[in-house]
């Protein structure tokens, strides 16, 4: 029995708050919706501490839904993952409000278009919230679907003719990604006749139908966290969005799916996973993390170059797999990295978040100032834009993975981890992504202090946007400090810091004719 | 068997005749006239033995009007359908028109 | 071997079965749509093959309802069809408006010709 | 499974396949929309063969008859200069008959091992025999309507949710907020006319018996919504401009109602100590039929704001291009 305010009922706001936000946003006529978009994100904001110390209290909660039990119900399940998870998008997604509120009220003219922006925020917002909740496969399908769309919907909200293309692109890659997932879903409830997680995971069995279950949803969510080779829909779709747009596909929705890979893998896919199949991810990781920086190194605009980084840095989110999948005959306990390799992943994902919303917002100051994006307009800019061009330079620390920053624990700890789990063959992935990240980063900033002899006139840009770009930049060197703390609200997630044994029979006893 | 599956089984023979016949026409008439003629004699008379048949298969007068039911919309549809697609040819201008003639050789 | 343990647990003493021939039909379908979202070049074909990727995802659901029926076919995946109908037409037709829109501002029809043009 | 029965099933299933194929392979993009809309259709005649009726109400209703009506809708800017829907494999390709058959040849493949996955399924039982048990508990008769309006009722609306997003997203496609109001009248037809007289009355009394029949029989609110949808969309064409005439207020409340009051509902009773989505056993099912009242109305007039949007895109920009 629960009461209205109880505890219990913490997961059960955290997904009804930003809804009712979001259906009143939609009601509200244009010209209020801004400011009420704001106090929504905010309140998101208390929730989402509210969720943090709960959990750091209490631990894992799970919630059933309508008061019907899993299977036949729906669970919801919040633990230190989601947790963590949920406070990056509250912290994110408060900043990129208030940054979307002076965005869309003080620059951009056509506000039929851009109002439409907050309902649909607040709606991926309470996507977000659902999928780190979720505990049943199909609901994963619906609020991976929501997101999905209220995504593509903000991507193309510019209604540039090249955000419609490329928001097209990114519409059918994910849907055709979520119908592969829901086939895996389809296969795997017809050879268990359940659809909650935990559930699931007791009655899986390896086999055929597993294996190809297995393959069809990880290729879908691959395929929606755009890791090389299928990561072809992302630079065009998150380099032709409004700044504060690119900054939430880039930060948070990627890492939703990212979110939802990990969490299966570690308690679903055990069963019949092989060492292969983390080597093969990891291969894919890592190929990322060098295509990905090779592009971006290459590219004349600097959202193309931070379109193009995304993809590199969410490639090494995918090298923590092959190392927490070790082969069923390798030596019981002693994994002593696994706890490391996840809080690096997981650092690498609230890193990134923070740096690439700060690059993103920084960029829209920078093209609000110059009317461009292209290399050549950043010549100069430590005089002229000095708050814009820190937030950059700090951002592109914690991408680099400098110390001190987020993005430098992440990626030490993940080589700490690569090189004690004995993997060395991934430790010059990570250095060569770096180094050609300090490449992009350095070539950005060298232009920053470069003189340059014919300027033109910039336009003024409301203080509030360099701000939020500041805070979130600096947010991404800060979160290096209480990294303890993040490692323990990590450890109340039930499966934070274990290895899947591939290929062990999970019900010995019973598997086998 | 009984009497009324005969008569049933009957009906619905007669039936697919005039849907296999309405069929062919559509397929082999030469323009959009006579084509559109040979889909709506289907509809008509087809479904209406069709469901002809079906109502020797019913216990319940409902079920006897339903089916009714289903023949009259679908004559209502079928019809207006009909009208709308002639209209949108008459209307049409030239490429459309020729754009409906069937090609040279039958195919298609 | 697991593909031998998973074929002597499955398959002893099944018949065919209607929600067999579905099931077939639904790999096929799946695969057809997979092929055509990245073959076809036209938006409207590919809008076109992400719904049949979602008529095989569905059909192996409602076979799976049908293999499992006891006093009625399983309710649950029918639901999660009706749900996943839904949802796939809302994505459909705001593909759609987008390709359209896409069509109507640059006359082009397909990511190809984008490149084409630029 | 008996031999006429297997006929029939063998018959369906190639059908099923065969216009798949052609609905991504025809040469003009008109044949590719009356395939892919007889797909549908046929698929509906699957869904019957499976026992699943609720399914095959939705997929005739919205998959091939909502979605056929915007693709027939758009074909008028696609085929604009030329209706060629531009090979399935691309022109350029050196080798196209190469090519065709590798990418066969890749498809079948693939089709085998996912088909060999499903026959190797083994049996998990599914959830009949639990539906089964707590149906008597769930307020309404009928299992499918159970498990999406008590049981999962959490996904059903998120899933109506879904449709005010698409909705929203819509508008973003289009560039604007809203339903404009057309410069010149419609083109009225007397005979269209007519029957729109005739059968959208008929329709909302159609809507309002599947509703009504979802308690204890295939049915319910997405059907009847669909069936509504289809009530507008005749309206519209013989030229009601019912939605244009709506005011913002009301069209805004009318999609969003359905969502919000599920919403609603599902916390008011969160106060008394039951949970979420939790409803007083006893009330379960007149509240469940309120919820589907209200999300028929939403979908049905969400549908049909689809297709009025989508009706003014093409025509409001042809306009803008012959003046």
């Amino acid at each position: 029995m629960s009461a209205l305010w109880q505890a219990d009922n913490l997961p059960v706001w955290l997904v009804v708050w930003p809804t009712f936000g979001a259906i009143v946003l939609f009601l509200l006529p244009a010209r209020w919706r801004g400011m009420t978009g704001v106090s929504f994100a905010l309140a998101n904001g208390v929730l989402a501490l509210v969720t943090v110390f709960f959990v750091m209290e209490v631990g894992v909660l799970r919630q059933e839904i309508g008061g019907w039990a899993p299977p036949l119900g729906i669970a919801l399940a919040l633990d230190g993952l989601s947790a963590l998870f949920i406070l990056m998008t509250a912290v994110v997604g408060g900043v990129v409000s208030v940054y979307a509120k002076i965005y869309f009220t003080q620059v951009v003219v056509d506000s039929a278009r851009s109002s439409l922006f907050w309902p649909l925020w607040l709606f991926l917002w309470a996507g977000l919230h659902g999928l780190y909740l979720a505990n049943d496969l199909f609901n994963l399908y619906v609020v991976i679907e929501v997101i999905g769309i209220a995504a593509v919907a903000l991507a193309v909200l510019s209604g540039k003719t090249r955000a419609m293309i490329a928001g097209l692109r990114y519409l059918i890659a994910a849907v055709a990604g979520s119908l592969a997932y829901l086939m895996g879903v389809a296969l795997l409830y017809g050879s268990t006749g359940v659809l909650d997680i935990d559930l699931m995971a007791e009655r899986l069995e390896p086999g055929l139908t597993t294996r190809v279950a297995i393959a069809l949803m990880l290729g879908g969510l691959l395929v929606k966290t755009a890791v090389f080779p299928l990561h072809f829909w992302l630079p065009p779709a998150h380099s032709s969005a409004e700044p504060p747009v690119s900054a939430i596909l880039s930060a948070l929705v990627l890492k939703g799916t990212f979110f939802v890979i990990l969490r299966l893998w570690t308690e679903l896919f055990g069963v019949s996973l092989t060492f292969m199949a983390g080597q093969m991810v990891g291969v894919l990781g890592a190929c990322a993390v060098v295509w990905g920086s090779f592009q971006a190194l290459r590219q004349e605009r600097l959202k193309l170059v931070v379109a193009h980084s995304s993809v590199a840095q969410i490639g090494y989110l995918f090298l923590l797999f092959p190392l927490i999948t070790v082969p069923a005959t390798a030596v019981a306990g002693g994994f002593e990295w696994a706890p490391l390799a996840w809080s690096g992943a997981v650092y690498q994902v609230l890193a990134h978040g923070f740096a690439k919303a700060a690059f993103f917002l920084a960029i829209g100051v920078l093209v609000m100032a110059t009317g461009n994006d292209h290399k050549a307009s950043m010549l100069n800019m430590v005089g002229r834009l000095p708050m814009t061009t820190f937030a950059i330079g700090l951002a592109g620390v914690s991408l680099i993975g400098l110390p001190p920053s987020g993005g430098f624990l992440a990626k030490w700890m993940l080589l700490s981890a690569i090189i004690s789990s004995g993997q060395w063959w991934w430790v010059p992935f990570v250095l060569v992504g770096s180094l050609m990240t300090a490449g992009y980063v350095f070539m950005i900033l060298r232009l920053a202090f470069a003189p340059s002899q014919h300027e033109a006139e910039l336009k003024s840009v409301p203080r509030g946007l360099q701000v939020c770009a500041l805070l979130l930049a600096v947010g991404a060197i800060l979160i290096a400090f209480p990294a303890e703390w993040v490692i323990d609200l990590l450890e109340g997630t039930s499966t934070f810091g274990e290895v899947v044994r591939a290929g062990a029979p999970v019900n010995s006893g019973e598997v086998g004719p | 068997m009984f009497w009324n599956d005969w008569i049933t089984v009957l009906l619905m023979m007669a039936s697919g005749f005039f849907f296999l016949a309405g069929t062919v026409g559509l397929l082999r008439f030469p323009d959009l006239f006579s084509r559109l003629h040979a889909l709506t004699k289907a509809d008509n008379l087809g479904l209406g033995l069709l469901v002809l048949g079906l109502i020797f298969q019913i216990d319940s007068l409902l079920d006897g009007l339903k089916l009714g039911l289903i023949w009259a919309f679908a004559l209502l549809a079928g019809s207006t359908g009909c009208y709308a697609i002639g209209r949108f040819f008459l209307h049409s201008d030239q490429k459309v028109r020729e754009s409906v003639r069937p090609k040279e050789g039958g195919g298609e | 071997m697991e593909w031998g343990r998973a074929k002597a647990g499955a398959v002893r003493g099944r018949t065919m079965e209607t929600h067999f021939i579905y099931m077939a039909v639904s790999s096929a379908l799946f695969s057809v749509g997979m092929a055509g979202v990245f073959l076809c070049r036209h938006f409207f074909k590919k809008i076109i093959a992400t719904k049949i990727v979602g008529a095989g995802v569905f059909l192996l659901l409602v076979s799976i309802a049908e293999r499992d029926a006891d006093t009625f076919a399983d309710p649950v995946p029918h639901a999660m069809v009706i749900t996943g109908i839904v949802v796939a037409v809302s994505a459909a037709a705001f593909a759609l408006a987008l390709a359209r829109r896409i069509r109507i501002e640059t006359s082009r029809a397909s990511f190809e010709d984008e490149e084409a043009a630029e | 499974m008996s031999l006429p029965a297997g006929l029939l099933d063998g018959l369906l299933a190639l059908l099923l396949v065969i216009l798949a194929v052609r609905a991504l392979i025809a040469p003009t993009l008109y044949q590719c929309a009356v395939a892919f809309i007889s797909f549908g259709l046929t698929l509906s005649l699957a869904w019957a063969r499976l026992a699943a009726p609720d399914v095959a109400l939705a997929e005739a209703a919205i998959g091939a008859g909502l979605l056929g009506v915007l693709l027939i809708n758009s074909l008028r800017d696609f085929s604009r200069g030329g209706d060629d829907a531009s090979a399935i494999f691309g022109k350029d390709l050196p080798t196209a008959l190469f090519s065709r058959t590798v990418i066969s040849c890749g498809t079948l493949a693939f089709a085998a091992v996912l088909g060999m996955a499903m026959f190797h399924m083994p049996e998990g039982g599914g959830l009949t025999a639990l539906t089964e048990a707590s149906l008597p508990h769930s307020g309404v008769e009928h299992p499918v309507t159970a498990v999406l309006l008590n049981y999962r009722s959490y996904d059903t609306w998120l899933e109506i949710g879904v449709l005010v997003v698409a909705m929203l997203a819509i508008f973003c496609a289009g560039g604007f907020e809203g339903f404009r109001r057309p410069e010149q009248g419609p083109d009225s037809d007397p005979v269209i006319e007519s029957l729109a007289r005739l059968l959208a009355p008929l329709m909302v009394m159609v809507a309002g018996y599947l509703l009504w029949l979802g308690k204890a029989y295939p049915g319910g609110a997405f059907q009847a919504g669909v069936v509504l949808a289809a009530a507008g969309i005749i309206l519209q064409l013989a030229g009601w401009q019912i939605i244009e005439n709506l005011s913002t207020w009301a069209w805004k409340w009318g999609l969003g109602i359905g969502f919000f009051f599920f919403l609603a509902l599902a916390v008011s009773f969160m106060p008394l100590g039951l949970g979420f989505f939790e409803y007083p056993e006893a009330w379960a099912g007149p509240l469940i039929l309120v919820v589907e009242v209200l999300a028929t109305l939403s979908i049905g007039l969400t549908l049909t704001c689809f297709f009025v949007y989508f009706n003014g895109m093409g025509a409001s920009e042809s306009r803008r291009r012959t003046r």
